[in-house]
C-alpha cells in the first residue's frame, strides 16, 4: 500500500451521466497488501459505478470482518458501508433491504466469511432471492487471520501457516448458489476486468440475489505452488464461457452490433445484456445446462467463468412479499400509526 | 350450612394438552370477566404438543389480588394419569369434580375433601355421535357444572359461546346442550351452589383480558415498527404471531392491499438480530422478540449495535433457565445475562413492565429510546406475563404523539451544519446520525465495530478510544432521566424499611404488602421500571435502612443490579427469591420476609 | 561526561509491518536476554497483514522490573510514515536514531533529543544485490549499531544468527555483515557507547523467554487434552498453532506414526465450543480457545455445559472490546461476560494467569478441575500475556503427577454400586457420570440442557428443578477450596490498606507497591487467581479497610465481580483502571493511587 | 401417546445374534403426538439396530432440539443419548467422534434444527465426511413450536399457522448433501419401512457422513391438502429407485440370492449391500447419474426415494487425519505425557 493518493491515475478525468468523475467512486486509500487481488475487485466496482452512473449515495456497501470485507472503505465513499461482524453481512443486508427497497445493496464477502462461519446466513440469502449483489473475494484462505485454509481451500493446495494440503474437499460456492435456487450466478477473476466489471453491472441491474464468486489470491499467505488459488494456477486454468456487455436501455439500438452469435436477455429492470458465447450451446438461462456445465468443468478440473446461470423472471423480494412500493423508512407517524379509534376497537374485542 | 365464600377462590383444571380443553377453561374464565369479578387465570403448560399433562388455573379474587395464591379450592380433574397429584393438591375442604363414567380407585379417596362425579363421557356417549365431539364437548359438560356448583350467571356463559360461534351457528345448539347437561346433572345430583360461589360485581371496570405478548406486538406496532425479524422460540412466539395478525390488520395500505411492514422470520436468532440491526442502521424502526437462548445468541451483535450505536429493539420474554431449562415456565433470570451481554465493556437498557398495558406502553416508548440513544433497548418480559391473559387496563394512545426519531440529520442540515458521526455536539453522549442515501456527497461514514475516532475514522489510538468509550458512558448518564420512573406505593416514605420489586412479581408483591400491613407491620415500597436507574431509585434505597429485593430467579440478580449500578452496601439489600418456574405467590413473599425480621 | 544508565532503559522500534523487522527485533531482545538481563518486549501492530505502522517496545531492568514503562529513552525509526510522532514520543535527553538515507525536515527537529542518523538504505544497496537483501539487512544494521551504542556483547548477538541458520549457512555471513556495517558506522561516527547501557548481569537465572499462548498449548499437552476445535482470531490464534506444532513434536506415536490428539479447525466459534462438549461428554479431555467475539458466540453452549454438567476448558485471551473493538489490544474487560456468560442463573469459574509459567500450570490444572466439577472452566489470559514473549520461570511438570478425571463410573462400579447421573452421593454437589460405552445395560442415562431429576429424567416439575438447582450451586461453595489460592506479599498484614489484582495487571502493580514503599506508603496485596473466590480472599478484604482493585479495563468489572460474589460494601473498594488498550503501567497505578489517597 | 408400555408388541420376541430381543433396543414412551411421522422413524432405527445385532451401548445418539431430537428418548434405552442445543447436534457429534472413534454415532434432527439454525454445522460436517449416520425426520415444519414453515417447506404448501403459502422455494438436503459431496445419500418415508429400515442399516455401516432425508408427515401440523410433506401428497408421488437388502459379511454365500437384476456395492468396513434396481440404468456409486436423476425427478416433481449416492471409497475421518487407532478417551498419562524430561529441552530452546 502507498500513503500517496495517487490523483494522476485519471488524466483529463471523463465525466458520466450524472457528471461523476470517476475519482467520485472512489474510497479511501486501501490498507490492504500490495497486490493483493481483492484491490483489483475494488477497481472493478467503481468502474462499473461509474460506468452505470449510478448515484454513490443511493448504494449501500455491507460486509462482514476480514481483508475482503475491509474493501467497502476502499470504494465508493460518497456511500454508506457497513463492517459489520464476522459471517452475518448476509442478515444485516437484509434488514436493510427491508427498510429501504430503492437502495442498491452491495454486499462483500470472504470465503471465510461466507463458507465457514457465515454459511447459514448465505444460504438463507440466496433462498430469499433478496435483492443485493453478493460478491465473495475468494482467496481460499483467512487472510486477515494471517492463511489458515478455509473451506473453500481446494482440495491438496498448500497454505503458508501450517504447511499441509486441506484433507477435505473444497466448498463450491456456485455449485452451491445454484443448489439453493440463486438467480443469478457468475464468477471470475479478479485480474480480468474486462470480464468481471460488466458481471458486476450486470449483477447490480438484477433485480434479486446476484451471486458472484470472485477468485482472489491473497498474494501474502496463498500464492504458493499447488495452490489451486494462486495465481498462477488460476491463469493457466480459467475457461471464459461467456463475454459480457452491458446495455442500458436508453442505448437499446447498439443492441445489433455483435449481432449473430450473440443472445440478448432482458432483464427485469427492463435493462437487457449481450452474452457473447463461446459456446454455442450454452444458455446462461437454462439452469439445467448450467449444472451440467459446471459438473463438466469439475470433471476436467477446470474452473468455469462468466455469468453462469441467470433467471430472466426473478422478483424484488419486497414485490413477492407484497411491501407497499414506498420504502418503509420513509413512513411516518400517518402510514404507520392506526390511533386509538382502531385501539379502542381491539379494546372493545377484549372484554 | 356452610360458610360462603364469595369472589375469592382458587380453580384448577387438570387436562392432557391437545384434547382441546384450552377454549373451554378460556371460556370458563372470560364469563367470570364479564359477570365483573377480577379473575387471572394462568395456563401450566409441558414443552409437547399432545398428550402430557397441562394445567389451568384461575384464581378469582374480588379484593383485585391478582397473583398467584397456594392452595387449591376446586379442582376440575379430567386427566387420568395425574389423578393421584391432583387429587393431593386440593386443600382441605375443597373440591374435586372429576369424570365419573370411570370409578376413582379407593387410594384416591380422601376425608377431608369433596368429591362431585359427573359421568362426563357416558353423558357425552349418549348425546352426541360424532366421537370428536364425543370427545370435545366433555369439557363444556364441565364447565356447565361449574356455572351450577359456583353459582354463574349461565347466559353470560351461553353469550359467550354465541359471540364464538357467530360464523358456524350450527355449532352453537350442541354447545349449550353440554352446558346444560353439565348444569342440570349438577343441580340434580348435588346440593349448588357450593360454599365458593361468584356473584356479579363491578370489580373490572372499562379493564380488558389480555396477553403481554399481544400487547407488546400492538406496543411494536403504534411505536412505528416496520420490520420484524424473529425466529420461533417459546415463550415469545406469540409476540410475533400477534404482530403479523394485527398488521394485516392495521398495516395493509387500504388502496394497494400493500403492507406497510416487513415480516421476516430468519434463519435463526443471530440472522434476526442482525437484520433488525441493519433495518435500523437504514432508518426503520425494527425489532425482535425471543428468549433465554435466543439473548445467548445473540450476544455478539448486541455489542456490535452498542459500541457501533445503532438503534435495536428486543423483545425478551423469559423462561426458565439456565440453557433449554423450563421452556414452559416463567422466571426473571436473564437480568444480568442482558443487562451486560456481549463481551468488553458495555452495558444495556432495560425495560421491565408489570402488565400488558405496560407491554404496550414500553415497547413503543422502547423505539423512541433506542432511536434517541443509539443503543440496543430490551423490555424484560416473561412467560408468566406473555402468555397468560391478564386483567389490564385498556390500551390507550395519545393521537398527537409524534415519535422520536432521535439526532437524525437531513440533507438540508448536512448543508448547514458540520457532520462527524461520532461528534458529542449537545454535550449530552448523544451524537448526530445520517440514513444511508441521504445526500449525495455529505453525511455519508463507515459503520464498524471496532474503534474509530469522532468522524468515524478507524484507529488504534488508545487515546482515541477510551475518550469514545467515555463518552458513550455519557449517553448512560443522561438516559438516567429520560427512562421510566419508578413507581411508588406511598405518598412520603413512613419506615425505615422498604420492599423493591418490579415485572410480574409486582402483583404478589402488592398483595404481600397488604398482607403485612394487616400484621401492622407497614414498609415502603418500590416498583422499579428501568435500567438504567434514575435518581429516585438511589434516593429510595439511599432513605432506607433495609430493602427486600424480591425475584424470582436464584442467584438475587436483580439485587446484584442494584448493587453495581448504585454502589450500594449489600447488607442493606435482603433478597427474596423464588425460582420453581411458577409465578412467585403473596404468601411466599409474606413468610420469607417477616421470617427475615424475625431473624433480625 | 554522561551519567551513564545500566540495564535501565525503554527502547522502541517504529517499523512498517511486513517488512521483515520483527525478526530483527526480536534477536535484539533475546540478546539482552542472554547478556542475563531482565528484558520485556512488547509488539504494538495493527489489524492488518502489510504496510501499517508497527511497534516493537523493549524495557531494559536489572532490578527485574518487567511491566510497561512510560517514556521511551531510544527510538529506532525506520517508519518513514510515522517520523514526527515518533520523535515526539521520545522523551526528553533521549536518542533518535534513524535511516540518513533520506534527510530528516527540519521540522522533525528537537532540541532536547539526539538524532543518530545512519544510511542505512545507501550501506545496503552498497553491500547487497538482492533487493530483498537491501530491505531486509537494514534491520539487522540497525541492531549493529545498538550493539555499539548500547555497549552489547556483539559475540552474543552473531551467535544467535549461527543458530538461527544452523541450516542455511550461507545467510550468516550476509547477516553478520550488516550487523557489523551497522556497528562500525557507528563507532566511527558518534562517541559510543551513549549513557544508556546495558551490562551482562546475573538477572535472569534459568528463566526462559515465552509467549503465554505457546506455554498455554503446553499446558494443554500436559494436561492431557486429546481434542482441540477453534476457530482462528487474534489474540488466541497462536494457542491453536502451538498446540498443532508440539503435539506434532510431542504426541506422534513413535511405532505408527499416528496421531494421539484430533485438531480440528472449526466453521465458527459455535461449533468448536460444541465440539469441546461432545468430547467431553464422551471422556475425552478437550479445548478450544478464542477470544472476546468467541465468548459471545459460544454463550448458549456454555450454558449447556453449565446445566447439563459437561467439562469443558475454554481459554479466553482478551482482546480490546466492546464488539471487534481493538483486535491488536489488550484488556481485561470480559470479566462480567465470561462470569456470567449464557441466560439463566449460572456462575463459571475462572482462573487468572498473570506469567506463561501460570498459563501453563493452570491450563493443565483446568482439566483437573473442570472434569471434576463437570463444569466449564476458563483461563483468562490476555493479548499482552499470550502473544509477548515473558521473562518466566521454567516450565515444571512432576512425572508422578495423576490426572484427576473426576467422578467417573467404571462397568466395575456400575455392577457394585447405585448409579443416579445427578444424585448428590458424596454431599459435596458432585456427581457420578458414566462416559458412552462403559456397560451393556447399566449406567445409560439421557443428557439434555432442559430441567430433570437425579436420574436424568425430564421433569417440568419445579420443586425438583429447584432441588438440582441448589446441588449445582453446592458445586460452586466445593469449589472454593479446590481452587488456586491467591497470592500474597507479605508475611502477614501490615496495614489496614490493600491492593488487589490479577493477571498481566501484576507486573505494573508490584512496581508500583515498591514505588509506594519508597515513599513510605506500606500497603499489602493480593493477587488473585481463581473464580470462585476462596476464603482467604474474602478473609483478606474483611481485614482490610480500603482496597484498590487495579484492573485493566473501564467498568471495574473485577471489584463488581467481588462485590457480588463476596458481599463486600463498595465503598471499600476503589478502582484503579486502564482500558486504553495498553499494558497498566506503575507510574499510572501510582498516581491513581496516592492522588486517591491525598483526596481522603 | 399412551401410558402404558406396550409389551405386547413382541410376542415371542426372538433374540438376535447378542441375544437381545427387539425390546432392548427400545427406549422410553414417545411423547409425541398419536400418528406422529418420527414415531415410525424410531420403530426403524429400533428394527435396524436389532436386525444388526449392535451393541446399543457402542452407539451414541445426539439429536438438537425439536420434536424429532426428542425421538432418541424413545430408542436404544441402553444407550447414551445427548438432546443438545437446537442445530447444533453436528458439532456435538463431531466432538464425540474426535473423542471415541469406536462407538456407532447416530444423530436425530428436524428440518428447522438443520436446514435453518442448524445448516452450517451440517454442511461442515458433511465437508468433513464425518463417520455417522445423520438422520433428518423431514416434516416440512417447526412442529415443537407449532408449525412455522421451515426451510424445507415446498413452494406453495399451506402450514396451519398462519395459512400463507411459502414464499420460498424449499431446500433440498439431498441436494445439498450432493453438492456437498457426501458419501452416503438417501431418502425415504416414516412409513415405509421396508426401504427405511435397511437404508438405516447400511447408513451405521458406511465408514463416512451417511445421510438420510427421511419425509416425516407431521400429523398435527402437517397434514393438510396442499402440503408437500403430508401423508396423502407423498404417497402419491412417491418413486422408488431401489430397494435394498443389507448382507452382513458372515453370510456372504448369500449373496447367490437375488442375482440378475442385483448390484453387490463392497463397502469399505468390509460389509457389502445389494441393490435391486427398478430403473437399470441407474447406479448409485455413480455421482454424476445421482445428479441427473435428481434434477429429473425436481423436473418431473417426484420425489426420489432409496439410496441416491454411495461413495464405496469413503475413508473414516480419523483414517484421514491419521488418529491414532485406540480412541482418544481411552489415553492416559503415558500415552499423553511426555515428561518432565521433554519438558526440558523445550525450556532449554527458549533460553
Ligand atoms: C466471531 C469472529 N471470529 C473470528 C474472527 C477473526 N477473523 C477475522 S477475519 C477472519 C477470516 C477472514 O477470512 P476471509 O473471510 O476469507 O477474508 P480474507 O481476509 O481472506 O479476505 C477471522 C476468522 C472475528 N473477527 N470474529
Ligand atoms: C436457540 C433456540 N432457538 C429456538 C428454539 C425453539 N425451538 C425449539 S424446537 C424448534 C424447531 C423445531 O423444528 P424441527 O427441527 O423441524 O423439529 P420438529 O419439531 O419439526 O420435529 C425451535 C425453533 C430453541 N429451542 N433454541
Ligand atoms: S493478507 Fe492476503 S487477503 Fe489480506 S490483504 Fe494481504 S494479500 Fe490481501
Ligand atoms: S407436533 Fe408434529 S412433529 Fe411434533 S410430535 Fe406432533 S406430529 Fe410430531
Ligand atoms: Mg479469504
Ligand atoms: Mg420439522
Amino acid at each position: 500500500m502507498t500513503f500517496l493518493k495517487p490523483t494522476f491515475r485519471h488524466p483529463g478525468l471523463p465525466k458520466n451521466k450524472v457528471g461523476y468523475t470517476k475519482a467520485d467512486y472512489e474510497g479511501s486509500i486501501s490498507t490492504l497488501c500490495a497486490g493483493c487481488g481483492h484491490d483489483s475487485i475494488s477497481g472493478a466496482i467503481v468502474q462499473a459505478c461509474f460506468e452505470m452512473s449510478l448515484m454513490p449515495h443511493e448504494i449501500a456497501k455491507i460486509s462482514g470482518i476480514g481483508c475482503s470485507s475491509k474493501t467497502p472503505t476502499y470504494f465508493l465513499g460518497n456511500s454508506h458501508g457497513f463492517n459489520s461482524v464476522h459471517g452475518r453481512m448476509p442478515s444485516v443486508t437484509t434488514g436493510a433491504n427491508m427498510a429501504n427497497r430503492d437502495l442498491i445493496y452491495l454486499g462483500v464477502s470472504g470465503d471465510g466469511d461466507t463458507a465457514s462461519i457465515g454459511m447459514g446466513q448465505f444460504v438463507h440469502a440466496v433462498r430469499r432471492n433478496l435483492n443485493m449483489t453478493y460478491i465473495v473475494m475468494n482467496n481460499g484462505c483467512y487472510g486477515l487471520t494471517k492463511g489458515q485454509d478455509s473451506a473453500t481451500a481446494d482440495f491438496g493446495s498448500i497454505s503458508k501457516s501450517g504447511k499441509i494440503p486441506t484433507p477435505y474437499p473444497a466448498i463450491d460456492l456456485v455449485g452451491l448458489a445454484m443448489q439453493m435456487g440463486a438467480t443469478f450466478v457468475a464468477r471470475s477473476f479478479s485480474g480480468d476486468k474486462t470480464q468481471l466489471v460488466p458481471l458486476i453491472k450486470t449483477a447490480l441491474s438484477h433485480p434479486g440475489f446476484a451471486f458472484i464468486d470472485c477468485i482472489s489470491p491473497c498474494v501474502t499467505f496463498n500464492n504458493n505452488k499447488g495452490s489451486t488459488k494462486s495465481y498462477d494456477y488460476v491463469r493457466d486454468h480459467i475457461e471464459a464461457t461467456s463475454m459480457l456487455d452491458f446495455v442500458p436501455e436508453e442505448q437499446e439500438i447498439s443492441v445489433e452490433y455483435a449481432e449473430g452469435e450473440s443472445k440478448s436477455v432482458q432483464l427485469h429492470d427492463g435493462s437487457s445484456i449481450l452474452l457473447k458465447k463461446l459456446s454455442p450451446n450454452f444458455d446462461p438461462t437454462d439452469r439445467r445446462s448450467a449444472f451440467d456445465r459446471l459438473l463438466n468443468a469439475k470433471d476436467k478440473g477446470e474452473i468455469l467463468t462468466g455469468l453462469i446461470y441467470l433467471d430472466p423472471s426473478s422478483q424484488d423480494l419486497h414485490d413477492v412479499m407484497g411491501s407497499v412500493k414506498k420504502p418503509l423508512n420513509s413512513l411516518r407517524e400517518k402510514d404507520l400509526n392506526p390511533g386509538m379509534e382502531a385501539l379502542e376497537v381491539i379494546n372493545a374485542s377484549l372484554r | 350450612m356452610k360458610n360462603v365464600k364469595i369472589n375469592d377462590m382458587v380453580i384448577r383444571f387438570a387436562n392432557v394438552n391437545g384434547t382441546g380443553s384450552a377454549s373451554a377453561n378460556d371460556m370458563f374464565a372470560k364469563a367470570i370477566f364479564r359477570m365483573g369479578i377480577p379473575v387471572s387465570p394462568k395456563n401450566i403448560f409441558p414443552s409437547n404438543i399432545q398428550g402430557l399433562p397441562t394445567w389451568f388455573e384461575v384464581r378469582i379474587n374480588g379484593k383485585g389480588y391478582l397473583g398467584r395464591r397456594d392452595g387449591i379450592d376446586v379442582m376440575v380433574g379430567v386427566n387420568p394419569h395425574t389423578l393421584k397429584r391432583d387429587i393431593a393438591s386440593v386443600q382441605s375442604g375443597g373440591y374435586f369434580i372429576y369424570d365419573s363414567s370411570r370409578k376413582l380407585h379407593a387410594e384416591y379417596m380422601r376425608e377431608d375433601i369433596h368429591y362431585l362425579g359427573i359421568p362426563m363421557m357416558e353423558m357425552c356417549m349418549e348425546h352426541y355421535s360424532d366421537p370428536r365431539h364425543q370427545q370435545l364437548f366433555k369439557n363444556i359438560v364441565y364447565v356447565g357444572a361449574l356455572v351450577a356448583l359456583l353459582n354463574m350467571d349461565m347466559e353470560v356463559v351461553k353469550n359467550i359461546i354465541r359471540e364464538q360461534f357467530a360464523k358456524k351457528e350450527k355449532l352453537i345448539p350442541p354447545n349449550h346442550l353440554a352446558l346444560d347437561l353439565g348444569f342440570n346433572y349438577m343441580v340434580e345430583h348435588f346440593d349448588c351452589p357450593i360454599e365458593f360461589q361468584v356473584e356479579k360485581m363491578n370489580g373490572v371496570g372499562d379493564k380488558i383480558l389480555i396477553e403481554g405478548n399481544a400487547a407488546t406486538a400492538l406496543g411494536a406496532i403504534y411505536g412505528g415498527a416496520t420490520v420484524m425479524a424473529w425466529y420461533p422460540i417459546t415463550p415469545s412466539t406469540s409476540v410475533a404471531k400477534s404482530f403479523e395478525t394485527y398488521c394485516k390488520k392495521l398495516r395493509i395500505d387500504p388502496v394497494t392491499q400493500e403492507k406497510k411492514y416487513a415480516f421476516v422470520q430468519a434463519e435463526d436468532e443471530l440472522a434476526a438480530v442482525g437484520m433488525v440491526i441493519g433495518a435500523t442502521w437504514n432508518g426503520a424502526r425494527a425489532f425482535t422478540s425471543t428468549s433465554g437462548p435466543g439473548i445467548s445468541l445473540m450476544s455478539e451483535f448486541i455489542g456490535l449495535a452498542y459500541f457501533a450505536e445503532i438503534p435495536a429493539v428486543i423483545v425478551n420474554v423469559q423462561r426458565g433457565g439456565p440453557s433449554t431449562g423450563m421452556p414452559t415456565r416463567t422466571q426473571q433470570a436473564d437480568i444480568l445475562s442482558t443487562a451486560y451481554a456481549s463481551h468488553g465493556d458495555k452495558k444495556h437498557m432495560l425495560l421491565f413492565p408489570s402488565t400488558p398495558t405496560e407491554c404496550f406502553e414500553m415497547t413503543a416508548q422502547a423505539f423512541d429510546l433506542a432511536d434517541h440513544f443509539q443503543t440496543p433497548v430490551f423490555l424484560m418480559s416473561d412467560l408468566d406475563l406473555g402468555m397468560n391473559n391478564h386483567l389490564s387496563d385498556p390500551l390507550k394512545w395519545d393521537d398527537n404523539r409524534k415519535y422520536n426519531l432521535g439526532k437524525v440529520m437531513s440533507a438540508d442540515d448536512l448543508e448547514t451544519k458540520e457532520f462527524g458521526r461520532y461528534l458529542d455536539v449537545d454535550n449530552d453522549g448523544v451524537c448526530y446520525r445520517t440514513i444511508p442515501g441521504t445526500h449525495p456527497t455529505k453525511g455519508s461514514f463507515f459503520t464498524r465495530g471496532t474503534s474509530r475516532d469522532e468522524y468515524a475514522r478507524y484507529t488504534e489510538d488508545g487515546k482515541v478510544y477510551a475518550r469514545v468509550m467515555r463518552r458513550i458512558r455519557k449517553k448512560w448518564e443522561t438516559a438516567k432521566s429520560h427512562v421510566p420512573a419508578p413507581e411508588f406505593y406511598q405518598k412520603e416514605n413512613k419506615s425505615n424499611q422498604g420492599i423493591i420489586f418490579f415485572g410480574t412479581t409486582t402483583y404478589a408483591a402488592l398483595e404481600a404488602m397488604d398482607m403485612m400491613k394487616e400484621q401492622g407491620l407497614q414498609m415502603d415500597s418500590m416498583r422499579i421500571r428501568a435500567l438504567p436507574f434514575n435518581q429516585e431509585v438511589a434516593d429510595f434505597i439511599s432513605s432506607h435502612d433495609e430493602l427486600f429485593v424480591i425475584e424470582q430467579n436464584q442467584d438475587a440478580q436483580f439485587r446484584s443490579l442494584l448493587i453495581n449500578e448504585l454502589e450500594v452496601n449489600p447488607s442493606k439489600l435482603v433478597p427474596i427469591l423464588n425460582n420453581d418456574g411458577m409465578p412467585i405467590t403473596a404468601n411466599n413473599i409474606f413468610n420469607q420476609i417477616t421470617k427475615g425480621i424475625l431473624v433480625n
